[in-house]
């Protein structure tokens, strides 16, 4: 048996043990996700001990170093527990903005200090992270924005607005682009700063969506004192780090529908709501629509295969990140349409039981917000007509 | 089509009462006081004392008998300001229905109160999630409907429910009585905040028409019609809206509204618009006149309206950018009344299927 | 009986004697429209004789005045002189450039003498005109066009080339924008000259298309002498001709296809071809795009004919005739395509009798043109956003 | 997927032969010099000996069997080049149904002539306008053929017929002399100035497979799998050629690629053909290990490639403006390529259809 033979086996046999019946069941809502942090209201005792088995393990974040609370794992190992969780339906134990973006920002940029203080408490669970980005004139031209943070000699003092703070108010920390030296150019003079959202000045206030859900805040800073030690990379440098986890973010859509969608095949959704005529969708136009979205999906994972085929032998994927972002946030948003033209009026009942509130029209209206959040497709496209095909500025 | 002096005056006084006593400020009050009624019952008065409740009533039954170009240039107005009225409901559907097909007695009950903004009228056709009026398992028998329909707008709060049933020989709309016994009914809230019943037929008393089959199928095309040129409205204002937050919105260092990508972008949304006003007003007009080929006309004015729609609700949404996600900025509400407009009645492949079998292929 | 009700008995009484028979036949191909001009071989005796009884009623060009060999009819009488004409399908007796473009620049910016010398040849189908607006490098951007008329005190010299001349090969005259004053800023110094083909120094070479057609010209200019009184408007002042023959050409376009497909409906030649089953389309997805293109093309023509009735009320089309030469190419280009995939096989064949020599795909190959030719349609986008939504330059 | 080492070579190699002996001049000298052969018989006889004819002969008949890939590589190369040869007509269909359902006698006589060079083979399949092989008229009765057939590539120089065919149980292919007597062959030029016949078959002596209809369903699948990949190439020398392009050409004082919306149009139709390289490959893979979803993914590349090139085609032409409408110049000609190689085996929506009878719906 080989060493990975071996691995698959004990952790098959690991989580047959450890991981409760309850967390093996498909999520239902959002509350089903466990988001951690000081915060939390653990859903059931099963959410708990799930997420305290796995982090004793190291396997919230599999593949971070044993030092820093991770896993330690190589990639072939994390694929197996990947694989291995996928083949009994087990949940994602704790999952946050600390997993998907600081920590990779930490591993990469982040003293040692930083990296103790900060990594452990992710992996445990214990701290909820929220993303300081966007500021209401600073979105797509993200580098514009205005936030300062003045040196005050032991502190920096913190003074400004962000918006789109995802969970800002559930949050435990933030990680904040602001400016330490306004009188450099735009790219240069800002800095990746951490703090604790419980720190004096610090207030959020939810935003509502026109699906009716609030995931992001405005979050506003008024005299907030942030150590000095809590700068991520270098002073002044923040760009690169901003840079490096915007692509690593593009980098995570796979352009597979999220929610009531997710693993769910649109044409027989479509079929069970518009009818059949000889085993052909009733409507014929939708049928077209949705084979040719599904061609295109079928297109689009192809060359997510490849791009990931090609990472993973070092090619890098650099620019291509924006081209997936484009894409498959477009998909995403085209399936959400046939969704609902397959639906009719039984997806456009907002406040009901029957539509557990609304849900298959407030998933159409959120998935409107993929093509804007974390780059805009008129900004992903200007990136490829740049950085990949090199097409020159006017 | 041009509009004579009189349409043109009526479009004006229009525009100007459902911008004063109509605006999307008022839907949103509506949604967020939870309103029982589900519509703006001031604006509706007003509408009554403006004639526009009878604008498709007869002038023998006090109506003013402005025809559907009238309706239509009613109905774009509503579509601008998204405002909330049992217009579509009762002034158009009702209206229809009973002038084209209702008895003598039923016309003389019926009509005069709809001009007189004493009584609302709700359709129920549709029976399952798509518009299907050729297709209907609620049954007429021996002067008894039973059934289920949904999508009955304003059904919560009609005074006279016209119900699509069959009796075995082809489709046809009987007068039920909401408070009848056998009748329950679920308001239910869509996206667009707008009302829709749910209601069952559980063997419940009904009055045939004289000519029902004939009131369904015009009542159909008049509403069509008259969402065509809603949708239209609509999005001629997500359009108007958009296109001043391009030259208001600054990115970069310059105004967003510089952006060649989005100026191209931007003129094909108000060239998909223009066609869409103006085949929606050549279509009511196509009605009014019954010309030849008048529903093929509405039905592409119905499918091009509710695509137009959708386009100006993903682009307004898009081009404003993250504020255009927010539930405090307008532009989402218009992107919701698209979706369920289009669906309503028949959504875009409904009406391309049908335009397409006029056409013969 | 009122005036024009006497008129159109009179017209009808008129066509019906004069109108040869062969000449109420269809058109079969382009051989069958008169070009006239001095190298125009007719088809038929009755093509002669019917361009000739026409042009001595004025009616070749029946809104001009009739001191220049027009008809002098109002609106109401060419009206109704058309609705005439195609009641029994009596086919245009001459057209060329003459009459599209050059006629309507001249009544509006020629002289007298201009005019009387001009219009009357065209009228009577004895001179065919060409256009001589773009250059290699000045395509989109006309106005950069190089063509210099020098100045030799009797008369100008031109030199330099145009390109996409229609028919220069066939044309008896040219209409032509030269520089006439190098110094003068890009749109100014440009005129509008007017000289023979025949004129020594004019060679021409005709272009392939993609489609196996050669409408078009290189024509190039080796010192052609031509008179100072042949300016078209104030000297320096072409470009306002030229702006208002674009705009009136983009007028005339209103997105009915020519050819093989005038007037005939896309939807039951595509059942011909792919079949029917229950009485719809074979294949569905076809029937779908071809819905939804006579959908569009249903409220174009709306549009168009709105546009149409309030240019009669006087409110002019301006800008927004770059919408109706935008849309409607890009319908042409959309219907040529589905003719395409409705007919298969069939419409690909090239060389063989049973296509007319690849009539089919020929067509659909011209019809790529469309969106370039007139101006493109990104330069139609241009002037809608610009001059139609006000929006401004970077 | 990821190509190996051997596929790469592969790759390289036919690269270097297609650019140096097929490139598109020679598309236009067969095409002016009204070539009565049709095709490219130098780049032929050099594709015969660098083995690429036998690509899916196997081993023991003298070919290489280097599968679907590699067979799908050399398209792509030729796609890019628009290089004229039978590949398609008879190394890769002519070869899968032999290998697929020839009796071993049948694949002695023929597979070794492939590889070798020494033979031609044409399938025919099609009877109308378009690609409907499940519904055949041409008749297999007491070892004789009648019917018509039409977009029979390579037709009038084959040395072979395949003949798609029904004995009233279902479509097989029979294999048919060319010279026999009842058959008659007219030649007829496409768009893209390939060779397709129109063949007549009366009473024609034909000879049946061990699994005829093996052979056609697996004949036509890698025929759509490989046809995919060479319109991706195809697809992706237009946009390599429209991308140049944007760089070099001036007008209004700059590079017409610096205009936004070119840009971004630009940038969608690279991400489409790139997207549809990726997919014609996995496709051609699933075939090689003859994974459960293969015939999905071969509809979806099939339509997909053919959607992709003829939006190439089309932005190519459009973009390079009054140049690409020329014949001098090259891009019409993969335009035309497009349309007839979208067409062929099945088009866009063919393969739509079917991708979704396979998904169900």
């Amino acid at each position: 048996m080989s060493d990975l033979e071996q691995f698959r086996a004990e952790t098959r046999e690991w989580l047959q043990a450890n991981c409760p019946e309850e967390m093996r069941q498909p999520v239902r809502g959002p509350e089903d996700h466990c988001w951690g942090g000081r915060k939390w209201q653990f859903q059931s005792d099963a959410q708990r001990v799930w997420m305290e088995r796995m982090a004793e393990k190291g396997w919230t974040a599999p593949q971070w170093p044993q030092e820093y609370g991770g896993g330690g794992l190589t990639p072939e190992q994390a694929a197996i527990l990947d694989e291995e969780m996928k083949r009994i339906n087990a949940r994602t134990p704790v999952s946050n903005f600390g997993f998907w973006m600081l920590g990779p920002a930490l591993l990469k940029f982040g003293s040692d200090e930083l990296k103790r203080k900060h990594l452990p408490p992710i992996c445990r669970g214990e701290i909820r992270w929220c993303q300081g980005y966007s500021e209401p004139n600073a979105g797509s031209d993200l580098a514009s924005l205005q936030t300062r943070a003045e040196d005050k000699g032991d502190h920096f003092l913190v003074n400004g607005q962000k918006i789109w703070t995802s969970y800002a108010d559930k949050a435990d920390w933030i990680f904040c682009l602001v400016r330490t030296d306004p009188n450099a150019t735009k790219h240069n003079g800002i800095s990746f700063v951490l703090f604790d959202m419980e720190t004096p000045g610090v207030t959020t206030r939810p935003i509502e969506l026109i699906s009716g859900e609030s995931p992001f805040c405005e979050t506003f800073f008024d005299d907030v004192k942030v150590e000095k030690d809590a700068v991520v990379g270098e002073l002044n440098r923040g760009w690169d780090v901003a840079k490096y986890l915007l692509t690593h973010e593009r980098n995570n859509i796979g352009g597979e529908p999220p929610g009531y969608l997710k693993g769910r095949a649109l044409g027989p959704l479509a079929a069970e709501h518009v009818g059949t005529e000889n085993g052909k969708l009733a409507d014929s136009a939708l049928r077209a629509d949705i084979a040719r979205l599904e061609t295109d999906h079928m297109a689009f994972r192809a060359l997510v295969a490849k791009v990931r085929a090609e990472a993973e032998a070092g090619e890098g994927v650099g620019a291509l990140s924006a081209v997936l972002k484009y894409y498959g946030t477009e998909l995403n948003k085209r399936r959400y349409e046939l969704m609902m033209d397959a639906m009719g009026a039984e997806g456009l009942e907002w406040e009901s039981e029957r539509t557990q509130g609304g849900m298959f029209a407030s998933e159409w209206l959120r998935s409107k917000g993929n093509s804007i959040e974390g780059g805009t497709s008129e900004v992903m496209l200007g990136i490829v007509s740049k950085r990949v095909l090199g097409l020159p500025d006017a | 089509m041009r509009l004579n002096d009189e349409q043109q005056m009526l479009q004006d006084s229009v525009a100007r009462l459902m911008a004063d006593k109509g605006p999307v400020s008022r839907l949103r009050e509506l949604r967020d006081n939870r309103d029982e009624k589900g519509y703006d019952q001031p604006l509706w008065q007003a509408m009554v004392e403006a004639g526009l409740t009878g604008i498709l009533v007869p002038e023998e039954h006090g109506g003013i008998a402005f025809g559907l170009v009238g309706a239509g240039l009613v109905a774009q107005e509503i579509g601008r300001n998204l405002s909330v009225t049992p217009f579509l409901s009762t002034a158009v559907l009702g209206a229809t229905a009973l002038s084209t097909g209702a008895t003598a007695e039923q016309q003389s009950q019926w009509l005069p109160a709809i001009a007189e903004g004493t009584a609302l009228v709700a359709l129920a056709v549709d029976e399952g999630a798509k518009h299907r009026p050729d297709n209907l398992s609620t049954r007429y028998e021996g002067g008894k409907i039973s059934g289920d329909k949904l999508l009955v707008l304003d059904g919560h709060v009609a005074d006279l429910l016209l119900v699509a049933a069959t009796d075995g020989s082809g489709s046809a709309l009987y007068l039920v009585d909401p408070k009848a016994s056998g009748v329950t009914i679920e308001r239910t809230i869509m996206v667009d905040s707008r009302n829709a019943a749910r209601i069952r037929f559980d063997n419940v008393d009904a009055e045939p028409m004289a000519d029902g089959a004939a009131a369904l199928q015009t009542a159909l095309r008049a509403g069509r019609a008259v969402l065509a040129a809603e949708l239209a409205g609509l999005s001629r204002e997500v359009f108007e809206r958009t296109l001043g937050y391009l030259k208001e919105r600054k990115q970069f260092g310059r105004l967003i509204g510089t952006f060649q990508a989005l100026q191209h972008r931007a003129a094909q949304l108000m060239i998909d618009v223009t066609m869409t006003e103006a085949l929606a007003l050549q279509a009511l007009d196509a009605c009014d006149n019954n010309a030849d080929d008048a529903d093929a006309q509405v039905f592409a004015a119905k499918g091009k309206a509710a695509r137009t729609a959708l386009l100006a609700g993903q682009e307004g949404v898009q081009m404003h950018g993250g504020i255009g996600m927010t539930d405090e900025f307008d532009i989402g509400f218009f992107l919701k009344r698209a979706r369920a407009g289009g669906e309503t009645l028949g959504d875009a492949n409904f009406c391309a299927d049908r335009f397409a079998t006029l056409g013969g292929y």
